[in-house]
This record gives structure tokens, sequence and C-alpha cells, in this order.
């Protein structure tokens, strides 16, 4: 049951299982686990990295394709659901026609993009995707109208998923239930669902053909398979979930800007988070914005910590300094790469046959 | 007795590291020479939090409401780009708490986005635009103006033009930030001033590196067209430029070696003692943030609670670095004196010095309001 | 020729005419004008760079004719891209290997076996293209696959990643992945180079037995000429690009083209130095 | 056996995890062509990659002119005089056929420096290298491909030359031309190392062989006696060859 | 041989002329095999390109003056840009690495400038000649350091990843995070001001049609430094075989090693060239803005990825040709019409991917 579920597709090794299992535990548990606002938006946004990571990974962990485009789907999906809610309002028809109408845009732009130019080679595909990317953030803060520029939006949720939502007297569970744990239950659903659909589509066959085509592109032509059909398919379905995520975060920040959904820099941890949960495993995703959104959001105050004990060395402690985590990133990111060719996943895989055989 | 935690919102690391630096030296000394260096306030003790925004406007949201409620903070001050800003306002109104806006600038921070929580020491977007129409405003002068393509240069150019009465703007020219090549704009304005009769003025509003003063400086516009270039104040390393300018005038916030008052000796006199430098723009912007918080809870006597200080700050006018401010009780905006400066060059100064023309008083530069309450 | 009894025999039938492409200044196949009958195993052979792998890629799409066309069972194919060619029954083998280096033996085979029957219309989804269903569901043809493998002797080798084979069973993989195609006209392009001698009875038996069921074209690109006496026959000769002999194996081998452009005019009858 | 000019003793070879030579023994004479033979998988390659350093040698050693290669870098070996054409062929498929070969004359600074009558002789055996000369090496044909990687080894005289099956995909005419350029090399006193499929070839070249298997080398000897032998043949390559080919 | 014989180019000293009897005696096997086939033709059409654009620029501008002003400045813009990715090209045409961090190299370079130029900055006074000097001194340094530091980013950031695009393009990044506040740490978060010494300063002026064409001097200087480093590059990829070698290293690095070159040096050392030229171009584009800021590298990291895009990823003559059209391009459309210029660059590279999808000067295989 659980395998038809996880389309057969399981852990393959005892520690990821059980990591996973940990992983999906706090999550469905966070609000009551780790109150506050930090830690619930911490919860809400590695949610949301999972799903948009994972469908990162479709395109290039499964299908070998390297985009730097995607960061602008997830920035349709959010805009979509920010434009409409200010425009017609708050409302739960606001953001399903929002949605769809980023939807639309982002099957559209990606199906271009991808009849367009994923017929060169695959370095030139990611330095196109690199520039369209930027030219539509241009776009994006040119519009202002619209967007609101470089400001951004900020709009309000419908009403039971907005803050001002109190259904209950009492805390439940010594939790004050307010809107914000709905909309994160929204969103934990929404994600699950999502991805659980993903896995089905890497393991169906339509998944296996798009491995064949990252492995030898050519031979997967010449056995009749029409790769370009393929590559944009790919494109467009991680377009799609891409949207979804953006949308998912729109609700949770009740705001977007360019900064927060389209920038290079989201676009990296992406990247990174892909790389370090491993290529080419919808669960490398899971493991991967775990420890990457960690790493991001409490990093600095574990070099707080540090900083403290060093105060007065001089350099070093100019090192340490919080205001430098961005350089102990940097380091991680460069060893994780190092360290983890084939990512968590892989490692965890590789050392589980070892133990087999 | 207890506390009184505020927390400390700013851009400490990203591309306004520099900014926020100086915003948070200058609320700390605030702090101490409105406490007198006791640090309290009606036997409460003042607990500063800082909080790391990274310049972006959703780790700013999360961070103002993971100080609201997780740090159980009574006020907050921040942030330092608008955009954090703006994405900010919500928080303050769903927490019910205090946000004091020092430094963005952005219009709608006490315009349309405003809420009843949102005070401003800093000064908006219009308040420059203003003053620096106020510099230029005279019979006669013909005024090209430059500014970012973006909703701050155009929100900005358009305050100029409101209060531009005498003078004549004949061109507006917008480029985008990050703009490398200022060849192409700088060649349009000239092409569209050479010709004007009267005193030719470019004006620019220009916010982030790249800048056009040192290509304005290589094109010799005022002696090939009698092309004068006018431009607002800005923090000590961006004023490097200004020093090819001897002559240029326009209108700043702040400039250490401009306003004459005991808090402004006070704050160059500590600020030099401790980092041998003088203080700079936003140094003041967050001394003054510092004081306005300090004199509103002296006002409720250490009560925080947030009605009795909007009652309290509503209003509230307060002695700062440049002068004394007020609380506009409309729009929560902070009124203040500007500065109507002439640059001038002087080898003692790595920047070109800002000499004081005459004070723009608060009165003079009547800011629309822009909220709806 | 559609329309004549030998329907099925007749879709295997595959034409080029003035079949040609130029490299720039270099005509690498040259006005080539050859039919191809169903249940005859042709082999082509010529010099190095005569232009027999240029050929083959033309035929099968992956190189884009300067002029001529090409045809299989009277339709004309020339405009469709690689893909679509392969589904209407045009397969092939590799003068250098490809295979897809990272999957397992059998998942390579079985990509085949999809490809096949997404071609026929039988793999489900729309136009071939399943998202929803899970691969492993579908048990025939991983069977399928097995069986294939076991025929080119990899059935135990099923498990190892393509890339960790030796050249010699990667050659035979190729092979495989062909075979699991099932096309109307199987074009080998040196399949057993490489391959030592105890191996290559191996990739023979299985042309062998392609040949038996007469209903299939078999285009075969080979060097050595104890392989391409046995199995041909009929032989075409290109060199320069064109064809210059087309025949009986025993007379085009006799012939002074073949002698002396072909096996060097030093060439003694390799048989001959054995004995 | 008089003198060899290469000498493998007990060379162990990891790949990896993988053992895959277990003690290979031979010595290659010098001046002679010695054939290295065996069925795929048996560890051909592999020997000669360790004798290159592509492969690390993991005990044992390999000496060649009396010096030791182990602990020597692949470049600096390549510099004692040894040339190799691997099985891949190893062309650069960016550059031109001229550049493949200017990187191959390691004296020739630039392409007037090749030098012309060798380059010439080179040609005689393949002409068609003559004919693509500025053409980029990756589009050329399979065939084209080997002679190239087999004129590189040869374009400046070297004391041994190790080749991985150099007649595949060759038209026979071209394998009688490559018989009649080894034998030419062996006249200029050059060293072969072959390894070999065709043993059409082997027979016509081989002063020597060792037959490989399994990673050990299980037969040393004269060619001829190996050739002639067909019980032998049976026993250590799987097959008797010379009623085949 | 049939009659389409292509005619064989007139014979490079040294090369064996066709049809020339073989050395060894042996008759050719086939009777075309003595043909040559001919190499293809220099292809002009790009430059034609460039020439075409500056010529109807004229007429869309106007007037003469403003045109020779904007076509000046756009020269030596697309010069600058051309020295700043110029290190690009040469590690990704070479060495097939895509360095995300070459962006650091560049800020490196601008930062060291400031150092050295204020340093020099008492000692040059009024003299001119001196504040050339410090100038020159500024570059000189600059290429050291960043080639320096290139070096060590080779070793340590970049050899792990040869071959893996991917890999080289996440390391190469968080290289570049590190170095950029490392910058920080050393040289404090601020913007620094980087004022070109006075020789430098101003524009000389042409007189033309009805006003003067203003041609600034650093602009001059820019261009002359571009033109030479375009030179010095060509000369030694074309005449040398350093080139070749590194690009057989790349696909082959086994074989390259085995044919008896050591190949790692040769890498390293060519990283460390494309990180000096970074660096130069570094001081050229702080000295351009005239400040400095530790972002400057990540803020042209797309700029010069378009240029190198159009030049055909990996070409130096491409680079050069595409960085030109940016710099002209830019000018003009800024000109012409500034909210075209925003996507100026991006509509560029579409149009030239549009022609040639390899980009203008393709590198074969790639
Ligand atoms: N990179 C590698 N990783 C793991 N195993 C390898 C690797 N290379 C070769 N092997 C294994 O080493 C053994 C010897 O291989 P080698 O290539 O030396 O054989 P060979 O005699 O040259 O065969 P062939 O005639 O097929 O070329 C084989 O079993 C092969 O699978
Ligand atoms: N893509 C290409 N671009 C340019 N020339 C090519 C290309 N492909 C093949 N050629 C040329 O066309 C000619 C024919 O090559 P082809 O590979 O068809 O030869 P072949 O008959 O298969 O030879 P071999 O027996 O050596 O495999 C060769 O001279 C080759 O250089
Ligand atoms: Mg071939
Ligand atoms: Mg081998």
């Amino acid at each position: 049951m659980l395998s038809r579920l996880l389309s057969h597709d399981l852990p393959r090794s005892r520690l990821l299982g059980w990591a996973l299992v940990l992983i999906v535990l706090a999550l469905v548990a966070a609000p009551f686990l780790f109150p506050g606002a930090k830690a619930l938006a911490v919860a809400a946004k590695t949610l949301v990295f999972i799903l948009l990571v994972a469908s990162f990974d479709l395109l290039l962990g499964y299908t070998g394709i390297v985009s730097f485009a995607h960061t602008m789907f997830f920035g349709i999906g959010a805009y979509g659901v920010a434009v409409a809610s200010t425009r017609l309002g708050p409302g739960w028809g606001s953001v399903l026609l929002g949605f769809a109408g980023a939807l639309g845009i982002s099957l559209a732009l990606s199906m271009l993009i991808g009849l367009f130019s994923l017929r060169v080679k695959a370095i030139f595909y990611a330095m196109i995707t690199l520039a369209v990317a930027s030219a539509f953030m241009t776009l994006a803060s040119q519009l202002s109208d619209i967007t609101g520029g470089e400001d951004g939006l900020t709009f309000k949720n419908p009403l039971w998923i907005s803050p001002a939502f109190e259904p209950f007297e009492n805390p439940v569970l010594g939790l004050a239930v307010d809107g914000k744990v709905f909309a994160y239950y929204l969103i934990l659903g929404v994600v699950a669902l999502l991805f659980l659909l993903l896995l089905r589509i890497v393991n169906s066959p339509f998944g296996r053909v798009l491995q064949a085509i990252r492995e030898n592109d050519f031979r997967a032509e010449a056995i009749g398979y029409r790769t370009v059909v393929y590559r944009t398919w790919s494109n467009v379905l991680s377009a799609a979930f891409a949207t979804a995520a953006g949308a998912l975060l729109a609700l949770w920040l009740r705001y977007v800007g360019p900064d927060t959904t389209l920038s290079f820099e989201i676009m990296l941890d992406i990247l990174l988070i892909v790389v370090i949960g491993g290529m080419g495993t919808m669960y490398g995703a899971v493991v991967g914005s775990v420890a990457f959104v960690l790493a991001q959001n409490y990093l600095q105050d574990l070099l707080k910590l540090g900083a403290t004990a060093l105060d007065g060395v001089p350099l070093l402690s100019q090192i340490v300094s919080p205001d430098r985590w961005l350089l102990w990133l940097g380091v991680l990111f460069v060893l994780s790469v190092y360290h983890f060719p084939t990512g968590i996943v892989g490692r965890l895989r590789a050392m589980a046959l070892r133990l087999k055989a | 007795a207890g506390e009184v935690k505020i927390a400390l919102i700013a851009s400490k690391t990203g591309p306004l590291e520099a900014y926020a630096k100086q915003t948070i030296v200058g609320f700390n000394l605030g702090l101490q020479y409105a406490t007198g260096g006791t640090m309290t306030v009606a036997g409460k003790k003042l607990v500063v939090i800082e909080k790391d925004d990274q310049g972006k406007p959703d780790v700013g949201k999360a961070a103002l409401a993971a100080a609201y409620a997780d740090d159980k903070a009574d006020i907050a001050v921040g942030p330092t780009a608008s955009p954090v800003g703006l994405a900010m306002l919500p928080v303050a109104e769903e927490y019910k708490k205090i946000l004091l806006v020092e430094p963005a600038v952005a219009d709608s921070i006490t315009g349309d986005k405003w809420n009843k929580y949102i005070f401003r020491t800093g000064r908006n977007s219009s308040q420059d635009a203003a003053a620096n129409a106020a510099a230029l405003d005279q019979p006669g002068n013909v005024i090209a103006v430059l500014a970012n393509d973006n909703a701050f240069g155009r929100d900005g150019v358009k305050a100029a033009k409101e209060f531009t009465k005498k003078a004549k703007i004949v061109h507006e020219e917008y480029l985008p930030v990050g703009t490398t090549d200022f060849t192409a704009g700088l060649q349009r304005i000239i092409d569209k001033l050479k010709d004007q009769p009267g005193k030719k003025y470019i004006s620019v509003a220009w916010s982030g590196a790249p800048t056009p003063f040192g290509k304005i400086a290589d094109l010799d516009l005022e002696k090939r067209f009698g092309i004068k270039l006018a431009t607002g104040g800005n923090i000590l390393p961006a004023m490097v430029a200004y020093k090819n300018f001897p002559g240029m005038e326009g209108a700043l916030y702040y400039y250490f070696g401009i306003p004459k008052n005991p808090v402004n000796e006070w704050l160059v006199a500590n600020h030099y003692r401790q980092f041998k430098a003088p203080p700079d723009f936003f140094t003041a912007g967050g001394m003054s943030a510092a004081i306005a918080v300090v004199e509103a809870l002296k006002k409720t006597a250490g009560d925080t609670t947030t009605n009795k200080l909007i009652a309290a700050m509503e209003g509230l006018s307060f002695e700062t670095p440049k002068g004394k401010m007020t609380f506009r009780k409309e729009d929560h905006q902070a009124m203040q004196d500007m500065y109507h400066f002439r640059i001038k060059s002087d080898p003692a100064f790595a920047w070109g010095v800002p000499e004081l023309v005459r004070v723009i008083p608060a009165a003079e530069l009547q800011i629309p309001i822009r909220n709806t309450r | 020729m559609p329309g004549t009894p030998r329907a099925r025999l007749g879709e295997a039938m595959l034409e080029t005419q003035d079949l040609t492409i130029r490299f720039g200044g270099h005509v690498a196949v040259d006005h080539v004008s050859c039919r191809f009958e169903p249940g005859t195993l042709t082999a082509i052979v010529g010099p190095n760079g005569a232009g027999k792998t240029t050929y083959f890629n033309l035929i099968s799409g992956q190189l884009p004719a300067s002029e001529g066309r090409v045809l299989l069972g009277g339709e004309d194919l020339t405009a469709l891209p690689a893909p679509l060619r392969t589904r209407r029954g045009l397969g092939r083998a590799f003068q250098l290997t490809q295979l897809f280096p990272n999957l397992s033996v059998r998942e390579n085979v079985r990509l085949a076996i999809q490809a096949r029957e997404a071609g026929r219309g039988r793999a489900g989804g729309i136009g071939g293209i399943d998202f929803f269903r899970v691969w492993l569901d579908r048990q025939a043809w991983i069977d399928e696959a097995q069986a294939i493998l076991e025929q080119v002797r990899l059935g135990d080798k099923h498990d190892v990643h393509a890339s960790a084979l030796p050249h010699g069973d990667q050659r035979k993989l190729e092979v495989a992945l062909l075979i699991a195609l099932d096309p109307k006209v199987f074009m080998f392009d040196e399949p057993t180079a490489g391959m030592s001698v105890d191996e290559v009875p191996v990739v023979l038996d299985l042309i062998r037995s392609l040949k038996a069921r007469r209903d299939v074209t078999i285009l075969l690109v080979e060097h050595k000429m104890d392989v391409v006496r046995e199995l041909s026959d009929r032989i075409i000769v290109l060199h320069n690009g064109q064809l210059v002999a087309d025949g009986e194996p025993a007379t085009v081998i006799a012939s002074p083209v073949v002698q002396q452009a072909y096996l060097g005019q030093a060439a003694q009858e390799p048989e001959g130095a054995a004995a | 056996m008089s003198n060899p000019i290469l000498e493998l003793s007990g060379v162990h070879t990891h790949i990896g995890a993988y053992h895959i030579l277990h003690g290979v023994d031979f010595a290659v004479p010098a001046g002679e062509v010695t054939m290295l033979l065996g069925r795929n998988g048996a560890g051909k390659t592999t020997t000669l990659r360790t004798i290159m350093g592509l492969w690390r040698v993991s005990q044992g050693d390999v000496r060649f002119q009396g010096r030791s290669l182990k602990a020597l870098a692949t470049p600096e070996i390549a510099h004692q005089g040894i040339a190799y054409v691997p099985e891949n062929m190893g062309i650069f498929t960016d550059l031109t056929v001229k550049e493949n070969m200017l990187l191959a004359a390691r004296s020739a600074r630039n392409a007037s420096e090749l030098d012309t009558q060798r380059l010439e002789w080179i040609f005689g055996f393949f002409p068609a290298l003559r004919k693509f000369w500025l053409y980029p090496a990756g589009k050329l044909s399979g065939g084209q491909k080997q002679m190239l990687a087999v004129a590189r080894a040869i374009c400046e005289p070297r004391a041994l030359i190790l080749i991985d099956e150099p007649s595949k995909g060759l038209a026979p005419s071209i394998i009688q031309n490559l018989v009649t350029a080894f034998n030419e090399l062996k006249r200029q006193k050059t060293t072969i190392l072959l390894v070999e499929q065709n043993f059409m070839m082997a027979k016509a070249l081989g002063d020597s062989v060792a037959v490989m298997d399994n990673g050990r080398v299980v037969h040393t000897g004269a060619m001829r006696e190996l050739a002639e032998d067909d019980m032998l043949q049976q026993r250590l390559l799987g097959l008797s060859l010379g009623a085949h080919q | 041989m049939s009659a389409n014989t292509t005619a064989a180019t007139s014979p490079a000293p040294g090369r064996p002329k066709p049809g020339e009897p073989p050395a060894g005696g042996r008759p050719p096997y086939s009777a075309g095999g003595g043909q040559q086939v001919p190499k293809a033709d220099f292809d002009w059409k790009p430059l034609l390109i460039l020439l075409g654009l500056i010529v109807l620029a004229l007429p869309a501008i106007g007037s003469p003056s403003s045109w020779l002003t904007l076509t000046a400045a756009g020269i030596a813009m697309g010069l600058i840009i051309f020295v700043i990715a110029s290190g690009l090209t040469l590690v990704f045409g070479l060495m097939d690495v895509l360095n995300f961090g070459h962006g650091v190299f560049i800020a490196l370079g601008a930062f060291v400038a400031t150092s050295v130029m204020g340093g020099l900055s008492g000692w040059a006074g009024d003299n001119g000649l001196a504040q050339f000097a410090s100038v020159f001194a500024a570059m000189a340094v600059a290429m050291a350091v960043a080639g320096a530091v290139g070096w060590a980013f080779e070793r340590v950031i970049v050899r792990p990843v040869y071959g893996l695009h991917l890999k080289q393009i996440l390391i190469t990044m968080g290289g570049m995070i590190v170095g950029e506040e490392i910058i920080k740490v050393i040289w404090g978060p601020l913007q620094i001001a980087l004022p070109l010494p006075d020789v430098l300063r101003g524009a000389w002026y042409v007189p033309l049609g009805n006003g003067d064409a203003a041609i600034e001097k650093y602009r001059v200087l820019a261009a002359v430094i571009g033109l030479g480093v375009f030179a010095a590059m060509g000369h030694v990829l074309a005449r040398t075989k350093v080139g070749l070698l590194i690009r057989a290293g790349v696909q082959d690095r086994e074989m390259v090693e085995s044919l008896g070159y050591r190949i790692r040096r040769l890498f390293v050392g060519v990283f460390a060239v494309g990180s000096g030229l970074a660096g130069l171009g570094g001081v050229m584009w702080g000295l351009y803005q005239q400040s400095v800021t530790p972002q400057i590298g990540a803020q042209v990291n797309v700029l010069i990825f378009i240029v190198i895009i159009i030049g055909g990823l990996g070409s130096t003559l491409g680079c050069f040709v595409g960085a030109l059209l940016v710099g002209l391009m830019a000018n003009y459309t800024g000109f012409l019409a500034p909210k075209v210029a925003l996507f100026s660059n991006i509509g560029l590279m579409v149009a030239v991917l549009l022609w040639r999808p390899q980009g203008l000067y393709p590198v074969t295989n790639r």
C-alpha cells in the first residue's frame, strides 16, 4: 500500500527511510512541536522548497536539462495569486483565479521556451534561460502598476487562512490556533499531494524515458523517442509544479516581490539543494530542503554563539561574525558539492548497498 | 521595573550592509544619549534585539513576526530597504505593535500602505524631492531630471514636479538601476538642454551604484554648455564623486558638519571618539529613531501598551541631530528640516564637502498627506 | 509497393533514390539509388570513409539528405525526423556503441521495447506518453527484455550498468537494443568490430536467425570479408560516396574494383595465407 | 629474448574497488613485435594502461630500459620514448587532423616544423589523412579515426609503441598497409607491443606472444608456435583460429 | 574520382603538397586520396553585421556628433566588457569550465586597484606621467593578485569538477560567495571610490556637423588596452601549441598526458591567466564607474555571460564581436529608445541565436 503510494520508489536505505519518517512527522506536527513564529515560518518554507526543488529535479535530475529559469515559474505562481488578491480583493475565488491564470502563463511560456531553445546544446540552454530569467525579473519590476515593482505586493488571504481568523477560544494542545496554522496545513496537504504525484510521474514509463534522454539523447532518438516532445513535456510539467509552489509561498507570506521569488539567489539555492540532496531522486529534494533551509535560517544564530566565544580575537572574530554568515554558507556550499557528489541520498543508498554486500 | 524590548531590524547582510551598520551604530548611540547613558526609561531597562533581514522582504517579514511573537518585542525599528518595509507593514498591524520605520524611504509606507501602527523618523522620498526642488526652484532655471527608472525614481520626479513652482522642468530621463553606461542618457539630456535659455541644471535623483556623476564630470557640461549638476546628499563614500563638482547645489538630509545643535555635537564627538570617523547619513537617522523611542516611552512613563504609545507619539516632537522632528498626527511621518547645500572641494576631506546655503525648515516642506485613515 | 499482394513483405521494402549528402565541398554520399528486398541480407562494403555509415545515417534520419529520397514500403520518409523513421520500422545499431550508460542492461532493452510499443500505439497514455502508470507494473515488457538478453547471452548481467560492461558485451547490448525494436529493416554497422573471436559467432547466429524469418530486410556493414561472404545474399560497394558495384557476393568480391580499392592489390585471400 | 626493453613482473592493478590484474609477468624483447592476446575482458587494455601510468601499479613493477616506471606520471612515461594508441582511439575531435598530429609531434612547435618526410611516409599508408588534413577529426569516419590514432603514435620515432586493437574497423587494404607500416617500424628498431583480435594480423606481424586470461598471463612464447598449434589456440583463446579466418 | 573534386588551397609552408608521390613509394589506394578537402573560409558575416549596425545607426540618430559620441562610447564600453569577459571565454573555451565565480576576480581586481591607487596617489600627485604610471601599476598588481588567487581557486575549487558543468556552476558560485565575503572582511562592505587620476579625466571634443562629439580620454585608453588583450590572446591561441593542448586536454586529458604533456600545470596556468584578465577587467571597470562595491562581480555576471553566449561560448573572436555589439547596442538603444535599452542585451542574444543557434562563432562540438 505504502509502496503503491510511493510508486514503488522506496528509499532503499534504512537510514534514509528513518530520516524521511522523522521529517514527515516533524513537519506534520510542527505547529505543535515547535511553537513560535519563526519555527513555523521555517517549516512552511521547507515545505514550499520541497515542492519547488522536486519540480526542478524532474528537469535537472531526471531529464538532464540545466535551466536557470525555474524561479520564473515560481514567481509567476506567486504573482498570480498576489495580483488577483490585490485586484479582486481577498477570497478563494481570487486565489483560484490567480493560480489558474498563472498556470496558463507558465504553461505557455515553458512550452515556448522549450520549443524554441531545447534544440540548442545543453550549456546554451542553461545560459539562455539565465538571460531570460533576468529579463523576466526586469520586466516584473518594470510593470510596477501590476506587480508593484521592486516593492512587491502585500495582500490579504481568504479569511480562514489569514492570521485574523481565530476559531477557537482556547489553545488546542497548547497552541493558539489561528488562520496561519490553517494556512500551514493547507500547504502541507498540497505539497504532500503534489510530491506524490511527482514521484508517480518520474516512476512512470514517461519518467523512464526522461532518464534515457538524460543518459544519451542521441540514442533515445534512435530508438524512436522524440526527445523534443519529451523534454518539452518535462519542462511544462516542472513549470506547472513550480507555479504551484509559488502560489503556496504567496499564500504563506501574503507578500510577493522580485527578491522573494525571482532572484538568481533563489535559483542557486534550488540548484544547491538538488545537488546536496541527490540529483535524480525525489527524496533528495526532501532531505536537501530540510538541511538547507535549516542552515539558512539558523546559521546566523549559530555563528552568534561562535562570535561571542571568540570575542576579541582580531581577524577570527571578524570572520565568524554573524554578519559573515554568507561566508560560511558559501563554504558549506563548496564542501557539500565536494563531499556529496551523489548527494545525501546517493551517499545513504551507497552505504546501504555496501552493508548488504 | 521590567524591560522594554526593542527589535532593531536592518539589512545587516546583503548589498545594503553598509547602510544598516550606520543605522545600528546610530541607534545605539541614540539610546545612550537619550537615556543619559543609563539605558533605562522610567525604571525600565531597554533591551535591543538586532535582527537581520538580509535585504529580503520575506526574511524581514518573518523576522518582524518572530520579534513580536517569539522575542516579545514591544517596539520594532527598521528596516533599511523600502520593499522590506512595505512587506513588514501588515505584520505590525497583525500583532498590533508599533513599527518605527527608519530609514526606508518609500512614500507609500506613510501613504496608501500605511496603518496606524506605523511611524517613521526617516525622511520620505517626497521630502527629499521637495527639498531638492526647493533648492533649485528659482525663476529662470531650466531643469532636466535624471532618475532611476523605478517606483522610487518616478515618485521622486512626481514630487519634484509638484514642488517646482518657478523653475521649468523640460525633460525627464529615466534610466534603469544598474545602468553602467550613461552616455546615451546624458546625450539625450544635452540635446534637450543645450539650446535652452536661462540657468540650466541636470537634477539627479539616483540611488544605487554605479552613479552617473563621474561621467557627467568628464563631459565638462558646465564649460561646454553651461549645464550645472544638482543632486541630493548621500553617504560619505558616495560623496567622493561630488568632489569634481565644486559649486554644485542640492538638498540633503544630513551631513555631520551642517546642523548646529547639542545633539549633533554630542553625536559627532562621540562618533569620532569611538570610530575615528564622522557620523554619516544613516547614523543620524538611527539616532533620531532611538531618541523618538525613548521620548515616547518617557511620555507613557514606560508603559508599552500599543495604544498608549500611539497616543503618546502622535504629534510628539523630539530633538535629533538634525534639530526638532515632529510626528505628524495624520500619517505619523516625522516632519523635519532639510539642508540646501553647495559643494566645496576641500583637500582635507576625501569627499566633496557640502556647505550650508540655507536650512529648509520643516514648515516649508508641506508634504501632502497621502494615507487614508 | 502498396497494393501488391505481398503487403507485409512489401512494407519492409527499403529504397533510396539519388540519396546524397554534402559536407561543405565534400560529397560523402553521392546519388546512391538502391532497393533492398525483404528477406535478404545485403552487405555494404567499401574502404574507410567510403560513406557507409553516412549512408545509414541518411536512411535512418540521423543526418538530413542534401538530395534524394528514402522510401519504405512506398512511403516517402525523407522529411521525417529520426524517431519517426524508427517508428515506421527502420532500426539501427551503431558503429560506435550508443547505450544508456548509467541505466541497467535490462533497462536499456526495456526502453527499446517501450519505444516500439509506443510506436505501435500499444503503450497507453497520451500519444504513447504515459505519466500515470508505474513502469514496474508493465511486467510483460520486463520479461521480454530479459528474454532478449538471454538471446545475446547477457541474461546474467541484466542488473549491471551498461557502462560497466566490457567492450564486447557492450557491442552485444547494442545489438540487443536493435532486436528489441523489432523493426522491418535492420541496419548493422560493423556489429562485430572489437569483439573477441569467441563472441563473434553469437552475433552472427542472431543475424542468421533474423534472416531466416524472411520478412525483414537486413543491411550489414562489415569489413570482415569472411563474415560478409558467409551471410550476405548480395553485396553493394560504396567508394567515395558512390555506388560502384552491386551483385552476387562472389562476383562482387572478385571484381577488380573491390580487389584493388578495397582489399588492396597485394591482398591475398586470407584463407590462403592461413592454410 | 636477449634484451627485454620492457618488463612486467608480478603487476597487480586495481580499478577502484575491483582487482583487475593479478600478477602479470612478461617481457617485451627490444626491436620485436610482441602480441598480447586474450578474450574480451581478459585485461589486455588494463595492462597497457598500467604501463602508461593511467592506472597505478598496486603491486609488482614495470621496468622500461631498466628503469622503473612505477613512480612516474604518465607524461614522464611518455617522455621515456613510449607512444600509446588507446582502445578508444583518443582522438581530439575538436581539433583538425593536422592539429592532432601536431600535438603528437612533441618536438614541433608549430605546423611548419612537422617532419614532412615522415608525414609523407605516413600518408602513404593512410591516404585519407592527407585528404582530410584540415578537417575536424571528429567528423572522420570510424576507420579514418583509427588511422589517425595510429598515425599519431608513429609520427615521431619512439622506442616503444603500445597499440590497442588498431585493426578494428579498418578495411582489409588498410590492414595490409598497417602490417607493412609496422614491419617498417620494426626495421627502424622500434619495439611494438600490440593487442589484437585479428588473428590474421597477429600472425603476420608477431614475433613473440603473451596470452592473457582473467588478469594473468597464461602463456608466453613465439608467435609461430601458437599460430601452428590449433590445440593451443583452442585452449587459450577458446577457438581454433587458423581454421576460421 | 568524380568531377566534383574540390580545388586544394594553396599549400602552407611545410605542408605536403597534394599530388606529390608519397615518400614511402606506395601508391595511394584511391585516386581521390591526394585531393585535400579545403578548410572553411573565414567567416566575415558577424563583422559585417557589426559594421552595418554602426552605419545604420547614423541615419537613425540623425546628428553626426551625437552618433560619433555614442559610437565611440559604445566601442570603448564594448572593449571594456571584452576584457572582463575575455578571461571567462578563455577558461570556458579552452578548459570547458563554466566559472560563475569569474565576477569575484573582477571585484578583487577593482579593490586591489583602490588600494594601489590610493597608496600611490600621494606619490603621483599632480604629475600626469606618474598618475599614468599609477594606473598601470594598479593594473599590474591587480592582475598579479587575481592571477594568484585564481591559481589557488583552481587548485582548491575547480580541480575536482573538471568536466562536470553543473557542479562547476555550483562550486564556483560557492567560491564566489566566499570570495565576496572575504573582500568585505578585508575592504569592508562599503562602496569605495576609485577616482580617475586627473590625466585620464575629461574628454576630447571633435567638431562634427552642428555640434561636437565627446570622446572621453579614459575610454580611449580602455579601448587601446582592450585591443591589446584581444591581439595578445589571438596570437597565443592561434600561433602556439598552448591553445591546442588545452583544448585537447579538456576532451581527453589522459590522451594528452599519454602524448607526454603535463596538462595539469597548463590548466592551472590558464586559469590563473583567465583570473588575471578578470582582475585587469576589474580595474578597468572600477575606473569606468569610479567606484567599486563588493557586488560588482555579481552585477556584471549576467552581462558577461550574455556576451560569451552571443560570441559562441569559448570563441575569442566571438566574444570580441559580441562585446562590441552589446556595447554599441546599449548606447544606440539607450539614446533612441531607453525603454528598449533595458532589454537590448537579451534581444540581441535572442536575435543572434535565432540566426546562429551556436552563437556568432561556434566552437565545434559544444
Ligand atoms: N573502469 C573500470 N571499472 C571497473 N572495471 C573495469 C574498468 N575497466 C575495465 N574493467 C574490467 O576489467 C576487466 C579487464 O578489462 P580490459 O578492458 O582490460 O579487457 P580487455 O582484455 O582489453 O578486453 P577487450 O578485448 O574487450 O578490450 C574487465 O572485466 C572489465 O570489466
Ligand atoms: N558530420 C560530418 N561532417 C563532415 N564530414 C563527415 C561527417 N560525417 C562523415 N563525414 C565524412 O564523410 C565520409 C564518409 O564517412 P563514413 O563514416 O560514412 O565512412 P564509412 O564508410 O562508414 O567508413 P568506416 O569504414 O571507416 O566506418 C568521411 O570522409 C567523413 O569524413
Ligand atoms: Mg563507418
Ligand atoms: Mg581492451
